[in-house]
């Protein structure tokens, strides 16, 4: 089944995630309504590696570059992402 | 001014496109910060930055916005290197001119308490015994949540 | 290492020697202080400069010392220009070497602070239409007390 | 009369004091027990500028080169400074 770009999000992951993850970016589906933390949560039901995103260890979100909260809405086109707390400076 | 680099940065010639910032500039406070072992582990030799190309910036940008809402800001300036840095390399610079030394300092320390705890980088620290991901420092969530 | 001097000085090269000071330092902050239109006087050109010599660099070095029992200082240089100065010269340059920007901050803002109100450094306004001893700010004494 | 060094004060005015009262250094006997706010009080009854040294204005006092209070001690051979607040930096 082909999503078109209208009906899907990008999302990233960075740092430990992505290594752990081994991934750098998913296209996934969106259906109306949902929320970074329920896309979150489905990634988590992969299991192994992907159980960390709901796990101990806090998971950050942005959406289209901006700090964002498990209940933001997605739309498509979006692009979220999902990372470690951060560790510059 | 915005950059997120590579390349090394020299601290003399920033300060010197600071200064060149209008006659109304009575203060010039920077800020840089270098690799140092952070006592977590042993033998670091160095770190390897990660961001997030896109948000980086515009974080930033967000930072140094609100910081000129706050205090007296006439001229700002932030580099952040990413990738390999070795032990005592230049990390990060934030220099900030205004009217008066307070809002110089205030501008300086907040754009860098912030870009801490709010712009996408992510640190690894690279010892004789292997790569490591830097945790997050409470402090520097306290320190940040102080501007709130 | 602290200087009065009537001549200009180079804050690149004071940086560079700042930042050789150890592999223990995380954090430089620097503080320059130029020259501008204080805003009492109508057609500031410049400034003079007077001091106490001997006192100045005592009181300064006590300053130093009391930043670096309250906090972690690795390096501290503090250069104080006298004699006649025009608008847009660099008048003081504070920089301090820390391994924690947080003390760094405080330590290069607190000798600035102290050395406003206790330092014996007196400006004289030059103006069009002559010159004019400058008034200690309020301002100044209350940004001092606060580190009491 | 001539006073021995260890009798003497040497007393310096800077700045806008410097200048009204058209004087670089004195050099001036000291009592025992003899204070640097007496000293000033002494300073201010010769009348015309050196009036203002206890008038409106504050007039801060080094003693040895360290700031010091007007209920300070004098000691033959001491410097004693008398100067407007400070406007450095």
């Amino acid at each position: 089944m082909t999503e078109s770009h209208q009906q899907a999000v990008t999302v990233r992951f960075f740092a430990r995630l992505r290594e752990e993850l081994d991934t750098d970016s998913l296209i996934l589906p969106v259906t109306p309504g949902m929320t970074a933390g329920t896309l979150l949560a489905e990634l988590a039901t992969r299991g192994g590696a992907w159980a960390q995103l709901c796990g101990d260890q806090p998971v950050m979100i942005a959406v289209n570059q901006a700090m964002a909260k498990p209940g933001t809405v997605l739309s498509g086109g979006d692009e979220v992402a999902f990372f470690p707390p951060v560790t510059g400076g | 001014m915005i950059s997120i680099q590579q390349q090394d940065f020299d601290s003399g010639a920033e300060y010197a496109a600071l200064r060149d910032s209008g006659a109304g500039t009575g203060a010039i406070v920077t800020f840089t910060g270098l690799v140092r072992d952070s006592g977590d582990l042993e033998g670091v030799r160095g770190l390897f930055l990660e961001h997030y190309p896109g948000m980086t910036e515009q974080v930033i940008s967000q930072l140094v916005e609100e910081a000129s809402r706050r205090w007296d800001v006439r001229k700002a300036r932030v580099i952040h290197r990413v990738g390999e840095l070795l032990l005592s390399d230049q990390i990060v610079f934030v220099g900030v001119c205004s009217a008066h030394r307070g809002d110089a300092f205030a501008a300086c320390q907040y754009i860098m308490d912030a870009l801490k705890t709010s712009a996408p980088f992510w640190k690894k620290e690279i010892t004789t015994d292997g790569e490591h991901w830097v945790e997050q420092k409470s402090s520097d969530l306290e320190q940040s949540r102080t501007w709130e």
